[in-house]
């Protein structure tokens, strides 16, 4: 009998089983990793998510300055009559003037603009008729809409803030729903039958309800049955998410598991008396999995995308609490913009245009979707093997 | 369906006692269809499959692609479950007389035309006689419990070694999962098992440690057979195991085969269409066309003298790599009919080219020609079943068509029949 | 590897001592029919074919050096394991290799006195990555693209190919008559046209409208032009331009100077006929068609002056010009469907019908309406070669046609290729992995190992006394049904990684009778006897002159 | 041909997936405390809403007397029957399109007039959603055009290409466009548009004497009224677009480009589009970045097919092999993956309506949850949603049939 002409290495010094198959399994990951370094956009993107990381744990330990203008109105949400007495925030008017870059300043209170838009203010804090000096990222102003008077808030320290709430959010919304997903997708697939069928058209069912539409009704309900602290709406917020998310994951586990079920490895488990279960844990789930991971990557990215969109169209997602995610941020800032894009043109009067307040949480969103889709990209071809060339 | 192999003449007399007896064995997938993709039809798959197989021998399993010989591969493994008939395991001998008779008693009423008819009585206590045997040996009645051990005893090899193996698993947990499945010892004496398994098909123990993309065709499919090998059974189906394989890779793997059935005195069930290898490795070869057996003998006979039209086209189609060799070919007309809708009488007489007026009318049925020698087709059938159907005399047509020599007779008688260890 | 300028004097040395061996009487299978196969020409000269894929893991020596001829009427087998090049050999010929990863490195294929390779060295530039073993390719799309014009008149033309796995071989979502329509308006649309020229009913009036045209031409009036060209478009059932160009370019051969450049007369006609923006277009691509295809088209011209099948050589020059008009009309989704006018699509229609009928097919009208996924396998194979069969090829190359498929239906598969290329002359490239079928059907085999041909015989002397180890080997290890005693050999080992190939011969590791040598040089290709040469140390023969 | 049975059965398919989606909003519903359902889906008599469980007494103001229209809601709906009952009763009532009122106190029933919209209060919503639908499908389709036009060849010519500057930009696309929140791309792009076009007060080239058209047909037109092209709320006290209620045109189907033409009006018509323009451009964005992406990679899937191989060993041109042979099984997964995305799609429209302040479907919704829960309208909020999801559902029952007429082997079986 003809003995194989594979390469053996030499039976080294006795190691352990379980070591040696972790060092396989290792060796495993290496592979794709080695796949995954090759890929510059991959590396950029997972670069930049590090960033976000450290940006996570910093925003944990970050504790907003003292008690200025801002901090004082940021303290009290538009709960507090805006009238009590001493409050910094009532009867703001933002009357300034400009002048262009480089030439003096005509009197105080007046701000340097670049050359041809007038409008165009550097980052200031505005507080009742004075300056209370700069800040990183100037002062956010909170649009007419969503409360009764103009507030000022600390657009850096939001920020910070933000980026706890959102990137929590994120992870949990996206591992809650893959993981009841991947759960329901391999039973609906495996099994086939009347299971695939209910849920399947479950799956159907939600995901022709437009995201958004959903979270927003889930959301609503919750808060007329009287969720309204901070955290219930933050655990209202993942939980109506989690509603919208699962379906997806369950349609990509189940094609998956329908092909793995095909399998000649599972009949071969299934004719030396494998259970269900076994078959589940030990083939189905293991092999369908990967597709999961992807997408899993490419959601983190889209969550604070869909948050944001929601809070633009209006709907106040941390209404009690100012310490809201990017998307609320960047929506406040940007609800102001159309009104003010009216006054500075229509009226020559001197106006602003605070655009720092969109501009820098729109900058974290992007970066953060941009560089988690890098990465899935950048995965995805890591561990599908037809497109390693 | 009518004629089942009786005694399998001197095929058994040698070969030891029966392991698996398969009777009337009948698979039908439903065709679902129309507006709410009720059920419009059967693919009869497998349609009155009758064979046995004996401790320690090999059985080829021939046909055509769609034949069903799949198909009956799975059921023989109750990995699917039939649609009607049985598979016993380990019938005594009174046991499989007692299904002799009765089936005998139940012959004519058995079969699509007799459904629905009233039985006689003796019939009718024959059918419950069978009943009963077939609660004691037939797979299909065993309890989920007894399911479970029997499935140590029979294992399978699949064809495509690509697919056959997990890609998330190490080789050490592929070959090991049976063991895990039966709770088969301790960890490290299944890993131990596992690397001397490895070694006996020609591994070394260091692949325990390897996924099995690392490994060629070949090599994964040595570590296929080495898994269906972990809970030592009685019994393999082989799937092919050698069709996606090179020639040279290919006789490795056949000599691991015959090696390991003297070892662990295994018997297979060797399905394959390729009729060169079933000759190689069988002693009694089983031949399929759509969905029925066609032919069934001892592998010398039957090479050596095939009766069935089918089979003779069969043997005369393999290429023979021998430029030299003169030998005119019977050339079928058309392709193999869809399962789905098989033609009338004998699924073969539409290809047929000794077709004869009856074989669109009346299913031939199996029966024994020589002893050991089992054939279903109107040009041997008595004439009692000619009889049945008017202008019965036996064609021109039949003479030359036995008679179209085959190469390779010679030798086959020369060698007389091989029998099984 | 040779360039196709100091081709010429070799083929024909090359002819001469393969004119010796050849003459033996050809394999069982062909007796009689083949015309003495010594006289029939080399029609396909392939030369050291060289083809790396480029992957992650390194470079791919698929093909190291690989060279044969083909004849007349002749079938060659390429037989060896999965993994030694022969369906790579196949693909290389016709610039095929999937690209990326693969590319044709070097090599010469000569058909017709032209070369279907050349300047394939020029078409990328590689460039080793430092610390890994990949190779970073630089492509010159503007080369390749010349490159796969000048091969695309061949492919399908003179050369046409089928392969392994029919069902997935055709298109799943067009209809069988619109796959193998295409195939024949694309080689077959000059005749097809003449045809319906010669049955318009009233042939004066077409002869009327046609000088009619080449007045208004030389006048350069286009309003007349349009006028003569719609009711001669009309008449025919061809769009204007079709017409135009088609009859311009009949002209234009027919006045058949040696001097003659269709490419210079086609800037004519572009000038001349004020011509939509999409007939410009079809014009421009073919005048780069025709610039890749001039030295192919000088040896149609040699034929004519030869006087030998002057008619063939015209009727290819005016396909070739007139297959990118009958594009502009046929080539839309179901092609026979649209763009094409009714007369061309029912004429196309029955051509279709004819040709399947010519592969054997039982009902070819229904079959011809059908979708692939309704066909077994066996008939789908009918269909790509009624589908190969529609240009009336010289050369037949077959990738494992009959792999996919039953015995019973290979047999008839094998059947209708054997009988073809004896009614048509037609030579063919066997592919395949199955000796048995090379023994049923082949005259001369070539064994691959690993990129190379070890050996290469005709059929009977090669089963009679295989030389090479691995050829060896090899015909020890198939089953073989007529001789039950036969004890199976096997080949120890498996197929060497071919980003690390062996060194020296490629099949020493397995080889029983390896040498201390063997580890060191390639062997050479030497003859032993007669036209029977063999790649190994083992023997001492004068090697092949190349 | 059984094209009609499979047709029939995704047909058939629809009505289940839309029950589903109701019982989800009814649950959501059943939910919410009982005044609420009363207020937003009963409807508001002249004298009383059904608001508040009690009202100041008829006889004397000083105390409160049980508020009879709040009783008759209350049975109407059947909240004082078992939830089975309350079910039928809420899918009775959407089936007959009788989706609820808008609430008085609602940011909807007390309107804006400085966005142009009048105070809907007491509106059934339905009708309101049918106002305000016209607008958001032609938006639609103009966006859905715009995203066929772009994706399909731009994907085709990246696989074609691969790896080469088109793959690059379409890649960078596709990128940016998964990134990129769709009210901040909508923000920037109105911003550069209006500063492009000179200021917020810019008008587009239709309107006013300055009009191509008007020119054209000097005297014998009105003139082309004139509005600010962007920043513009695109409907008038009569939920008409108020660029053109000028009051001089009627409005038979409600479609403003549509209507515009009826009445020949070419110049408001070409005037309405390219208001549309911007904003059907920025939700495609988002789409056309999903689908470059499952363009290119079924292109490459296809590219390698064996049937590819065959057409170019047959010696067809290039072209013909990618344009006829591969573009043709591609378009099959794109279609798919187009009825996919579609839901995403639709999610576009209120941030993109608001961001332009247009009065669609969209926009309706998003005024529905705005601001402070004193300013929801529940009424208003599910039934945008039952009609984005009945488009939605609808949408994808043609993509299916649509595959099934290009695919042959789904449309035989």
């Amino acid at each position: 009998m003809a003995s194989e002409s594979v390469t053996v290495p030499a039976p080294s010094a006795p190691t352990s089983a379980l070591r040696r198959s972790w060092i396989a399994r290792f060796s495993q990951w290496k592979r794709t990793w080695y796949f995954l370094r090759r890929n510059t956009l991959a590396m950029v993107g997972l670069g930049i998510l590090i960033l976000f990381a450290v940006a996570f744990i910093y925003g944990i330990t970050y504790s907003a300055p003292g008690t200025s203008a801002i901090e004082y109105c940021a303290s009290d949400g538009y709960q507090t009559p805006v009238t009590q007495p001493g409050n910094p925030c009532v009867n703001w008017n933002p009357t300034i003037c400009t002048y262009p870059l480089g030439s003096a300043p005509p009197g105080p209170n007046c701000y340097e603009t670049p050359t041809g838009f007038p409008n165009f203010v550097p980052p200031t804090i505005f507080a009742a008729g004075a300056t209370l000096g700069p800040l990183p990222f100037g002062s956010l102003v909170w649009p007419q809409e969503l409360s009764n008077q103009p507030f000022f808030y600390n657009t850096y320290a939001l920020l910070v803030k933000g980026t706890v709430n959102t990137l929590f959010l994120s992870v949990l919304i996206v591992a809650v729903g893959a993981s009841s997903g991947l759960a329901l997708g391999a039973l609906s697939g495996y099994f086939g039958g009347w299971v695939d069928e209910v849920v399947m058209r479950i799956t159907d069912i939600f995901l022709s309800i437009p995201s958004i539409l959903l979270v927003i009704m889930v959301i609503i309900v919750g808060e007329t049955v009287g969720l309204t602290t901070f955290d219930d709406r933050l655990w209202l917020i993942a939980a109506a998410f989690i509603v919208v998310w699962w379906p997806l994951y369950a349609r990509i586990v189940r094609s998956q598991s329908l092909v793995v079920r095909e399998q000649r490895y599972v009949e071969a488990a299934r004719a030396s008396g494998a259970g269900s279960g076994r078959i589940l844990r030990k083939h189905v789930i293991p092999n369908s999995v990967y597709p999961v991971f992807v997408q899993m990557s490419l959601d983190v990215g889209s969550i604070p995308l869909l948050l944001a969109a929601i809070a633009f169209i209006g709907f106040v997602l941390f209404p009690s609490q100012l310490v809201p995610e990017w998307g609320s941020i960047a929506a406040a800032g940007v609800a102001v913009l159309p009104s003010l894009f009216k006054q500075c043109g229509v009226s020559g009067a001197a106006c602003f245009i605070p655009w720092w307040q969109l501009l820098f949480p729109g900058l974290a969103i992007f970066f953060f979707a941009i560089s988690v889709n890098f990465f899935a990209d950048g995965l995805r071809d890591a561990l599908d093997p037809r497109l390693r060339r | 369906m009518a004629g089942t192999p009786m005694s399998e003449g001197t095929g058994s007399t040698e070969s030891g006692p029966v392991l698996l007896d398969v009777r009337n064995l009948r698979k039908y997938f439903p065709i679902r269809g129309g507006l709410f993709s009720a059920r419009i039809g059967n693919v009869r798959a497998v349609d009155g499959v009758s064979f046995r197989i004996h401790e320690g021998e090999t059985v080829g399993l021939v046909g055509e692609s769609g034949c069903g010989k799949t198909t009956v591969g799975r059921l023989l493994l109750r990995i699917i479950d039939a649609t009607s008939g049985h598979v016993f395991y380990r019938p005594t001998p009174e046991a499989s007389a007692r299904i002799e008779q009765d089936l005998r008693e139940l012959a004519p009423f058995s079969g699509p035309d007799g459904e629905g008819a009233p039985l006689p009585a003796t019939a009718q206590q024959a059918l419950e006689e069978l009943d009963g045997i077939a609660d004691e040996f037939s797979l299909y009645r065993k309890s989920r419990h007894e399911m479970r051990e029997l499935r140590a005893r029979l294992q399978v090899v699949f064809q495509d070694p690509f697919s056959s193996l997990s890609p998330r698993l190490l080789i050490r947990d592929v070959i090991g999962e049976p063991l895990e499945i039966q709770h088969v010892g301790t960890r490290q004496e299944r890993i131990e098992r596992v690397q001397q398994l490895l070694q006996e098909v020609g591994l070394s123990p260091e692949h325990a440690w390897r996924f099995p993309h690392e490994f060629s065709g070949g090599q994964r499919q040595r570590i296929c057979i080495a898994r269906a090998l972990a809970l030592r059974p009685e019994f393999i189906v082989l799937d092919e195991p050698t069709s996606a394989l090179d020639v040279s890779v290919q006789a490795q793997v056949l000599g691991i085969l015959q090696k390991l059935q003297q070892d662990y005195r295994l018997s297979y069930l060797f399905i394959s269409h390729h009729l060169s290898v079933v000759r190689a490795v069988s002693d009694r070869v089983v031949v399929m066309y759509l969905g029925r057996v066609v032919e069934q003998a001892l592998t010398d006979e039957l090479f050596g003298r095939p009766l069935h039209p089918y089979t003779q086209a069969l043997l005369s189609a393999i290429p023979i790599p021998d430029p030299k060799l003169h030998r005119e070919r019977i050339i079928l007309s058309g392709d193999v009919p869809s399962p789905a809708a098989p033609p009338s009488g004998c699924h073969f007489h539409t290809r047929c080219p000794a077709v004869m007026p009856i074989c669109s009318k009346v299913d031939p049925p199996l029966l024994e020609n020589r002893p050991g020698h089992w054939v279903a087709c109107h040009l041997y059938s008595p004439p009692e079943v000619l009889g049945s159907f008017e202008g019965a005399a036996l064609p021109e047509g039949s003479m030359e068509v036995s008679g179209a020599s085959v190469p390779g007779t010679a030798t086959a008688s020369a060698a007389g029949p091989r029998l099984a260890p | 590897m040779d360039d196709s300028a100091a081709v010429a004097p070799r083929s024909v040395e090359l002819g001469s001592d393969d004119r010796s061996g050849a003459s033996e009487p050809p394999a069982v299978a062909s007796a009689g029919e083949v015309p003495a196969s010594g006289a029939s020409p080399v029609v396909l000269d392939v030369r050291n074919l060289v083809t790396y894929f480029y992957t992650y893991d390194g470079v791919v020596r698929a093909l190291e050096g690989v060279s044969f001829k083909l004849r007349r009427a002749e079938t060659l087998g390429l037989v060896g394991e999965t993994g030694c090049g022969k369906s790579v050999t196949m693909f290389s010929i016709t610039r095929l290799v999937p690209d990326p990863p693969g590319r044709v490195v070097s090599g010469t294929a000569l058909y017709r006195g032209a070369n279907l390779l050349w300047g394939i060295e020029s078409e990328a530039k590689f460039k080793p990555v430092k610390g890994t073993n990949r190779v970073k390719v630089k492509r010159s799309f503007r080369r390749v693209k010349a490159g796969q014009a000048r091969v695309g008149s061949v492919r399908g033309g003179g050369i046409a190919m089928i392969f392994q796995e029919p069902s997935q071989a055709m298109n799943p979502i067009f209809p069988i008559y619109d796959q193998v329509g295409e195939s024949i308006l694309e080689h077959r649309g000059v005749e097809l046209v003449g045809e319906l020229l010669a049955a318009h009913p009233d042939p004066a009036a077409f002869e009327a409208a046609a000088d009619e045209i080449r007045r208004a031409v030389e006048a350069g009036d286009t309003a007349a032009l349009r006028e003569a060209t719609r009711r001669l478009g009309t008449a025919v059932g061809l769009a204007s331009a079709g017409v135009q160009a088609y009859y311009l370019a009949r002209q234009e051969m027919a006045e058949g100077r040696p001097d003659y450049d269709p490419s210079a007369s086609l800037k004519r006609i572009a000038r001349r006929l004020y011509l939509s923006g999409v007939q410009r277009g079809f014009l421009r691509r073919e005048l780069q068609r025709l610039e890749a295809e001039r030295d192919l088209r000088h040896t149609y011209f040699e034929e004519m002056r030869q006087g030998r099948s002057d008619r063939i050589a015209r009727g290819r020059a005016q396909a070739r010009r007139f297959r990118a008009r009958m594009r502009e009309f046929g080539y839309r989704l179901p092609v026979v469907k649209r763009r094409v006018s009714r007369p061309l699509r029912d004429e196309l229609f029955w051509r279709v019908v004819q040709a399947l009928e010519g592969v054997q097919i039982a009902n070819p009208v229904q079959v011809a309406r059908g979708f692939p996924h309704e066909l077994s396998g066996g008939m789908l194979q009918r269909v790509m070669i009624a589908m190969a069969l529609a240009s009336d090829p010289e050369i037949l190359m077959a990738d494992e046609p009959t792999t996919a498929l039953d015995v019973t239906i290979q047999a008839q598969i094998l059947e209708l290729m054997n009988e073809l290329r004896h009614r048509r002359g037609t030579a063919i490239l066997l592919v395949t992995h199955d000796l048995a079928v090379i023994a049923e059907v082949a005259d001369r085999v070539a064994v691959m190992y690993a990129g190379q041909i070890v050996e290469m015989a005709p059929v009977k002397s090669l089963y009679a006394r295989p030389l090479h180890p691995y050829t060896q080997g090899l015909l020890a290890s198939i089953p073989r049904f007529d001789q039950p005693g036969k004890e199976l050999a096997s080949i120890p080992g498996s197929v060497p990684n071919l980003i690390y190939p062996p060194s020296g011969c490629r099949y020493h590791p397995r080889c029983p009778h390896a040498m201390p040598i063997c580890k060191e040089s390639r062997p050479p290709l030497t003859v032993e006897g007669e036209n029977h040469h063999v790649a190994c140390f083992l023997y001492s023969g004068p090697t092949v002159q190349e | 041909m059984r094209m009609w049975v499979y047709v029939v059965r995704r047909a058939a398919l629809l009505v289940p997936v839309l029950i589903g989606v109701m019982t989800v909003i009814f649950v959501l519903i059943s939910a919410l405390p009982v005044q609420d359902r009363t207020c937003s889906f009963y409807h508001p008599s002249a004298h009383s809403s059904p608001c508040s469980t009690e009202v100041q007494c008829p006889g004397n103001p000083s105390q409160n007397c049980p508020n009879p229209v709040y009783e008759q809601a209350v049975n109407a709906l059947g909240l004082n029957k078992p939830i089975p009952v309350q079910w039928a009763i809420y899918m009775g009532n959407t089936l007959t399109f009788n989706w609820g009122y808008v609430a008085k106190g609602s940011a909807l029933g007390l309107g804006n007039t400085g966005s142009g919209l009048p105070g809907l209060a007491g509106q059934p919503v339905a009708g309101v959603v049918a106002n305000f639908l016209p607008y958001t499908l032609e938006l639609a389709l103009l966006s859905l055009a715009i995203i066929l036009l772009i994706a399909i060849p731009l994907g085709n010519l990246s696989a074609v290409y691969r790896n080469r500057p088109v793959d690059q930009a379409s890649r960078i696309m596709s990128f940016s466009g998964f990134a990129i929140p769709t009210f901040l791309l909508g923000v920037l792009a109105l911003g550069a548009v209006v500063f492009a076009l000179g200021g917020p007060g810019a008008q587009s080239p239709f309107c006013g004497a300055h009009s191509p058209v008007y020119l054209d047909f000097y005297g014998s037109w009105p003139t082309p009224p004139c509005a600010p092209l962007y920043g513009t709320s695109n409907i008038g006290i009569n939920q008409y677009p108020n660029w053109l209620s000028q009051g001089y045109i009627s409005s038979p189907t409600g479609f403003p480009t549509v209507d515009a033409a009826i009445h020949g009006q070419w110049a408001l018509a070409g005037d309405t589009v390219i208001r549309m323009l911007l904003p059907a451009l920025v939700i495609a964005y988002g789409t056309i970045a999903v689908l470059l992406r499952f363009v290119r990679n079924s292109m490459l899937e296809v590219m390698n097919q064996d049937y590819i191989r065959t057409a170019r060993a047959k010696g067809l041109p290039e072209s013909t092999v990618i344009r006829k042979h591969a573009g043709r099984n591609s378009l099959n997964v794109t279609i798919t993956v187009l009825g996919l995305t579609f839901a995403g799609f639709i999610t576009g429209f209120p941030v993109i309506e608001s961001v332009f302040q247009l009065w669609g479907v969209g926009r309706l919704f998003a005024y529905s949850v705005i601001g402070s829960p004193i300013n929801w309208d529940l009424g208003v909020l599910f039934g945008t949603t039952i009609f984005f999801t009945i488009l939605v559902v609808v949408a994808n029952i043609i993509v299916d049939v649509l595959y099934a007429y290009l695919d042959p082997r789904v449309r035989l079986g």
